[in-house]
C-alpha cells in the first residue's frame, strides 16, 4: 500500500481480474476444495465478497460418510488427510447448501467426483442445471471402482473418458483437477484440454503415510492419505510450471500456500489463479490477506495488471 | 468466533508436566460458553503446522494499565505437555506472541443441568469443567470428582474449592485423596443419590466407564470430547464421530468441533470407542 | 538406556546388526549418497566407525562439473538441490578418496550412475575391481541422454535394461535405488528385482522449483532440483510401505530422517536399513544419535533383534 | 570443528536492522581463526529447516560464574535482518537455546600480508574482518575502510578504533563520514600509495570493484565471498565458486565454505559474477 500513500497525486488500483476457461474472478484467490466446507463454515471468519471464487468440497452422486477415524495426521509443515470425500452428495448440496451461497456475491465452482464413470457423468448432469454454480471442478483423482480402483487421473485414456463424458453433459466452464502422484503430469494435462477441459487445476494431494512407532499402527485409519501444505509446494509449483510449458488453458496453483509470495510464485510459474488448502485451517484470515498483499505487491511493482505476472518466469 | 495475534499474560508450571497459561484476549469474556475451546497456533511457522485445541480453563481481568482504561481481559488455558506442539506452548513467556481462534464448539447444555451438577475429572480433563462449575455453583449444588494417575495429576482443587464447589480427590497411587479410580468414586457417589446431572471430561476410557455407569442409573451426561483436527470450524471434517444410531444406509456423522466438543452421551454411539 | 540401569541384574542390548542383499551392517543406519561427500568431511565429527556404511557421492565414469549455481534453495521443512551429480569420477575416487576409506572399519557403498547405458556398465565393471567397495548403489533416476532425457528408473524396460547390464558386470551386492517421480513405484520395484538387484533403496528426491518473486526467477540456476528433507518423508514411508509390498528383497529407507522415531517409521513400514540425508547438514550428529536411539528404543519396548521391526505395521 | 548446542549470552540491536549477539562458546577461542565461520541452527524446528552461516565477529570472556573456574568464552555474531532465519535470530534472548557448528572454512592468509593491511568492508561486510584486523593490529599498521549506503549501515567503528585501527568511514547518502562510495575512498587511498595487503568483505558489486581496482594496482587481495550453503563442511557441493582458469575441460571448481569463504583474488574465475 506504500505506493499509493507516496503518490497520492495519481492514486491506482491494479486490476486483479482473472478469466478461468469463461468464468471472471475479481481476483484470482480463491480455496482449495474440501478445505472451505460448504462456503459457510468460515463465514463468520472470512469475507466470502473479498475472495475471487468459492470451491465447495467435492460433491458425489450420493451422500459419502468417508473413511473412518483418525483421518488427520500432522507432518513436517504439512498435514496428511483420509477425509475420503466424505460430502453431503449433490442433492442435499443443492437443497441445504446452495441457499446460503447465494446470499454471497462471489461465484461457485463445484468440485464433484464419482465412483464409476457414470456417476461422473450424472453428477455433471445435475450441476449444469444448478445456475448458481458459475463453474465445476473435476476431480479425477479418485480411483475408478469399476475398473479396479485404477486411478482415474493417472491414465490419459481413463481420463480423457471421463472428461469427455462430463464435457458432454456440462457446458459452463470446466475445471478438472490433476493428481501429482504420476510420472508425467503433462500427459494427462494435455489429455484433459484434447477431451475438452476449460482450464486445470494442480495439483491435488501427494500421497503419504504416517505411522505411530510406539503402537505400530498408521496414523490414519485408512494407512494413507494426501500430503498437502507447505510441504508440498516446491513440487507443486515445478508441476504448474511444466504443465503452462504443455497446455495453453488457464491453469489454477494449488498446494502449499501459505504467504502472498507463494501464491505469486504460483502466477510467475504460469498459473492464472490459485487455490489455498490446509492454509485456511491454520489461518483463517490467509485469502483476505492474499488478495490484499497481491495488490500491494502490484503497486510496489508497478504491475497495473495482474496478469502481467502470469507465466512472466525469467529465465 | 474471532482469530487474533495476541499476547502470552503468564506462563506457570503448576505441577510436574502442567501448565496455565494466560493469553490476553479482549472481548472473549462475553463469547465464551463453558465447555468451549480455543484452536492455538503455538509458533507462526510452518513447523509444528496446525493449530492444537485447548478448552478455556477460566475468563479473568487483569488490573486496568492506566486509569480511566478498562481492565484487560485474559483467557486461561491449562494444558498438558505431551508432544512437539505443547512442548513449544511451554517454553513461551510472559509478551511472547501467540495466535487464538476461538471460541469455538458448543459448550455444555445449562439449561438440562438442574439443581444438582456432578463435575467428574480424568487429569487435565478439569480443563473445560471450571467455566461449567462457575457457571452453576452459585444456582446450584455443584461437587467435584478429580481423579488422576498420581499427585502430580490433580490440578487446580483450590479453583473449584474457591467456588464453593466440594471436590473429592482420588488417586490410583494414593499419593493425593483416595487410592484408587475416580469411576470407583463415581460408583459410589451415585450409590448414595443420584445428581440431576454429570459431566465429564478425561481419557476416553474413563470416559467410556462414566457413561456405562451414568446410563444403568439413567443419570443425564454430558461429555466433553477429544478428536485430532485440522480447522476447528467444521470445514476439514477431520474430527469426526458416530453419533447414536450411525450406520452406513442411515449416516449420523458429527463433527467433535462444531457438533461438539460437549454431547449428551445419548447422542454417541458408543460402540466405536470401544 | 533406561532399561540397562533399571534392570542391573540381567543387562543386556539388542542386535542391531542387518543384512542388505548379502552385506552385513553392524547397525542399519547410513548416509544417503550426496549428503556424505566421499566419508572424509564429516571424519572429525561423525564417527565412522559407529554407522553401519558410508555411501558415497553419486560417482560416474568421468569427472562432472554438475550445475551452475545457486544449486541451493530452502524450502519449508526441506530443501531443493541441483548439485547436478558434481562428482571426481570413478578413476579419481579410487586413487585420492577410497584411501581414506579404507582406514575407517565400515563397509562403503559407491552410489553411481551413468549418462548412457554403457557408461552404467562400465562404471559397475570399474567398481567390481575395487575390494574396498563392499557394494553399489545404483541410481536410475538420471535421464537417459540417448534417448532424449527420459528418466531411466520411471520406465520398467529402461530400468530393467541398465539394471540387468549393470548385474552383469557386479557380482557383489547390488542395490537400485528407485525415483519417487512415478505412478506407480511397484512396477518399476519389481522390474528393478526381476533384473537382478540385491536390494531397493527408495526414495531418491522429488522434483521440485522455487521461484524468487522479486527478480521473478528459478531459485535454482537449473530451475528444478530435487526436494529432500522431512518435508517429504510421509512420500518415502508409503513408497516403502508399498515397495515391501510388491518385492521381498530387502529395502533402505530414505526421506527425511531426522529423528530416531523417523528411522523407526521406516523400519515398521517395511525397510530393512535407513539413510540420513539432508539432516546429516542440519545436525552432522543426527546418524550417532539415531544409532544410539534405535538402541534405546529396542530396550524399551523389549525388542531383542532389530529385525522384528521390520515391516511390523499393524494394520 | 564442533557442533555444540548452547545459550545465547545477549543480543543487541546495535542499528536498525542490526544485531550483536553474544553465545556461549567453550574452547572455540583457541580454534577459531580471523575469517572463519560457523552454521548456526536458529531453532530446533523444521522450519527454517538449514543452518546459516554467520562469521565469528570476536571472542570475548565473560567474567567467571565463581571464584576459581576460568572465565567463560563466548563468540560474537554481527548479523543484518535480511530473511526468515535472521528474523528470528533477532528474536533470541538471554538464555535462549542456539546449535552452532564450527569454525569452518579457511580463514584469512595472515602469513602474506605484510606490513600494511587495508581493511575494506561494505555494511555487514565487517564481519569477518574484526578478527583480522585484532590478530594484525599490534604487528601492523591496519586500517580500515568503512562503508554503507547509510549512517544505519556503519557498524562496528569504536571497536575496530579501540585496536588502533585508522577507520575512513563513507556513507553512500553522506549522513556518515564523507559521501561516497567505499570503492572511490579506497581507489583515492591506493593512489595515495599501496598498502602490502587488501582484504575485503560485502556485497559481491562492491568487491568486484574492489577487485578490479587492486588488481590494476597490483596489490594482493584476499575476498570473503558469500555463497548459499547447505552443510558448510564441503559434502553437499551447494555452494561451489569457479577457481581462476576453470573450463569444462579443465574443471577447477572451489567450494566456499571449504576452500573459502576467503580466497586471494587470483584464484578466482572473477567473469562468473560480471
Ligand atoms: C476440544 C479439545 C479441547 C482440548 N483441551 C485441552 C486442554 O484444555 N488442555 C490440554 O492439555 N489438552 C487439551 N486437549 C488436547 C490437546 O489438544 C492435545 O494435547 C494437543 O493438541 C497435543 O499437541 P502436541 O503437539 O503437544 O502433541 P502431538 O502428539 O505432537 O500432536 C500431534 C497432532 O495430534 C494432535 N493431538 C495430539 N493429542 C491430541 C488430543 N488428545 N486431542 C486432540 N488432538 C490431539 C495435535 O493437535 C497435533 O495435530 C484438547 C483437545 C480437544 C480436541
Ligand atoms: C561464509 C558466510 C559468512 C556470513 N557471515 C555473515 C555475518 O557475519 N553476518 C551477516 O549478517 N550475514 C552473514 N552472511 C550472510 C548470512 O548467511 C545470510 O544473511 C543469512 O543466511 C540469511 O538468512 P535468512 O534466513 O535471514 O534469509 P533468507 O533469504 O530467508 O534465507 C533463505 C536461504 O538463503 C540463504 N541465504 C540468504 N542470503 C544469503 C547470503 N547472503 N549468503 C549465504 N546464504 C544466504 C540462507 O542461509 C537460507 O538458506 C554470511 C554468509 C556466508 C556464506
Ligand atoms: C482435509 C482436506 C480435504 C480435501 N478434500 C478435497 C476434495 O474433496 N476434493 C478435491 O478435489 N480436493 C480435496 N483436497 C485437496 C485440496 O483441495 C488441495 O488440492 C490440496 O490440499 C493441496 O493444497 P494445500 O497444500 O494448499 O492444502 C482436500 C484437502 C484436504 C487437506
Ligand atoms: C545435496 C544432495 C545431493 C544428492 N546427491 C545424490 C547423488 O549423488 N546420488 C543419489 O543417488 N542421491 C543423491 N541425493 C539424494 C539423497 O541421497 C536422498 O535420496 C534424498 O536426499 C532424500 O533423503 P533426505 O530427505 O534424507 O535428504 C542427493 C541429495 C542432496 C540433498
Ligand atoms: S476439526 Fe475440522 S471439521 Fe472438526
Ligand atoms: S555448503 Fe555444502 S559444500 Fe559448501
Amino acid at each position: 500500500m506504500s505506493g499509493i500513500s507516496q503518490q497520492p497525486a495519481e492514486p491506482w488500483k491494479p486490476n486483479l481480474q482473472v478469466d478461468i476457461g469463461g468464468l471472471t474472478l475479481r481476483n484470482p484467490v480463491m480455496p482449495a476444495s474440501g478445505t472451505f466446507g460448504y462456503g459457510e463454515e468460515y463465514a463468520e471468519l472470512v469475507e466470502l465478497g473479498k475472495i475471487g471464487a468459492i470451491v465447495t468440497k467435492g460433491l458425489s452422486l450420493k451422500p459419502k460418510t468417508g473413511n473412518p477415524t483418525p483421518r488427520i495426521a500432522e507432518t513436517p509443515a504439512g498435514m496428511l488427510n483420509a477425509v475420503g470425500l466424505q460430502n453431503v452428495g449433490i442433492d442435499c448440496f443443492v437443497r441445504d447448501k446452495l441457499p446460503f451461497l447465494r446470499s454471497v456475491d462471489t461465484p461457485v465452482i463445484a468440485n464433484f467426483f464419482g465412483n464409476t464413470l457414470e456417476e461422473y457423468g450424472e453428477v455433471a448432469k445435475k450441476l449444469s442445471d444448478v445456475p448458481e454454480v458459475a463453474a465445476a471442478e473435476l476431480n479425477i483423482s479418485c480411483p475408478n471402482v469399476k475398473q479396479g480402483g485404477i486411478v482415474f487421473g493417472t491414465d490419459p485414456r481413463a481420463a480423457s473418458e471421463v472428461i469427455s463424458l462430463v464435457r458432454k453433459n456440462y457446458s459452463k466452464p470446466l475445471i478438472v483437477k490433476l493428481t501429482p502422484n504420476i510420472t508425467d503430469i503433462t500427459v494427462v494435462a494435455r489429455a484433459a484440454v484434447e477431451a475438452g477441459a476449460d482450464a486445470l487445476s494442480c495439483i491435488n494431494t501427494l500421497t503419504g503415510m504416517s505411522i505411530d512407532v510406539r503402537s505400530r499402527s498408521p496414523r490414519l485409519a485408512n494407512v494413507t492419505g494426501g500430503l498437502s501444505g507447505p510441504a508440498i509446494r516446491p513440487v507443486a509449483v515445478r508441476m504448474v510450471y511444466q504443465v503452462a510449458q504443455a497446455v495453453s488453458v488457464p491453469i489454477i496453483g494449488i498446494g502449499g500456500i501459505v504467504e502472498v509470495e507463494d501464491a505469486i510464485e504460483f502466477l510467475i510459474a504460469g498459473a492464472t489463479a490459485v487455490q489455498v488448502g490446509s492454509a485456511n485451517f491454520v489461518n483463517p484470515g490467509t485469502m483476505g490477506h492474499l488478495v490484499d498483499g497481491l495488490e500491494a505487491f502490484c503497486i510496489e511493482e508497478k504491475i497495473r495488471d495482474i496478469r502481467e505476472l502470469i507465466g512472466s518466469l525469467r529465465i | 468466533m474471532k482469530d487474533i495475534q495476541t499476547t502470552v499474560v503468564e506462563n506457570q508450571e503448576i505441577s510436574s508436566g502442567y501448565f496455565r497459561m494466560k493469553i490476553l484476549a479482549p472481548e472473549f469474556g462475553r463469547m465464551v460458553k463453558p465447555g468451549q475451546f480455543v484452536m492455538v497456533k503455538v509458533r507462526q511457522l510452518n513447523d509444528p503446522f496446525l493449530r492444537r485445541p485447548f478448552c478455556v480453563f477460566r475468563i479473568g481481568f487483569l488490573p486496568p494499565e492506566s486509569d480511566g482504561l478498562p481492565p484487560r481481559e485474559y483467557l486461561e488455558l491449562v494444558f498438558k505437555v505431551v508432544g512437539r506442539g505443547t512442548e513449544i506452548l511451554a517454553t513461551l513467556k510472559t509478551g511472547d506472541r501467540i495466535a487464538i481462534l476461538g471460541p469455538l464448539g458448543n459448550g455444555f447444555d445449562l439449561d438440562s443441568i438442574g439443581e444438582d451438577l456432578l463435575l467428574v475429572a480424568g487429569g487435565i480433563g478439569v480443563a473445560p469443567l471450571y467455566m461449567l462449575g462457575e457457571a452453576c455453583a452459585k444456582k446450584k449444588k455443584v461437587r467435584l470428582l478429580l481423579g488422576g494417575r498420581t499427585r502430580d495429576d490433580i490440578l487446580a482443587v483450590t479453583d473449584f474449592e474457591r467456588l464453593g464447589i466440594e471436590t473429592y480427590v482420588s488417586t490410583d497411587d494414593g499419593t493425593l485423596g483416595e487410592k484408587g479410580l475416580v469411576t470407583e468414586v463415581l460408583a459410589q457417589t451415585l450409590a448414595d443419590g443420584a445428581p440431576s446431572a454429570v459431566a465429564v471430561c478425561g481419557p476416553m476410557a474413563m470416559i467410556s466407564v462414566v457413561q456405562t455407569i451414568c446410563r444403568k442409573q439413567q443419570v443425564p451426561l454430558q461429555v466433553s470430547l477429544e478428536a485430532l483436527m485440522a480447522c476447528g470450524v467444521g470445514a476439514c471434517l477431520g474430527c469426526m464421530v458416530k453419533g447414536a444410531g450411525h450406520s452406513e444406509a442411515e449416516p449420523r456423522l458429527l463433527t467433535v468441533c462444531k457438533n461438539g466438543p460437549v454431547f449428551r452421551d445419548v447422542d454417541i454411539d458408543w460402540a466405536q470407542f470401544a
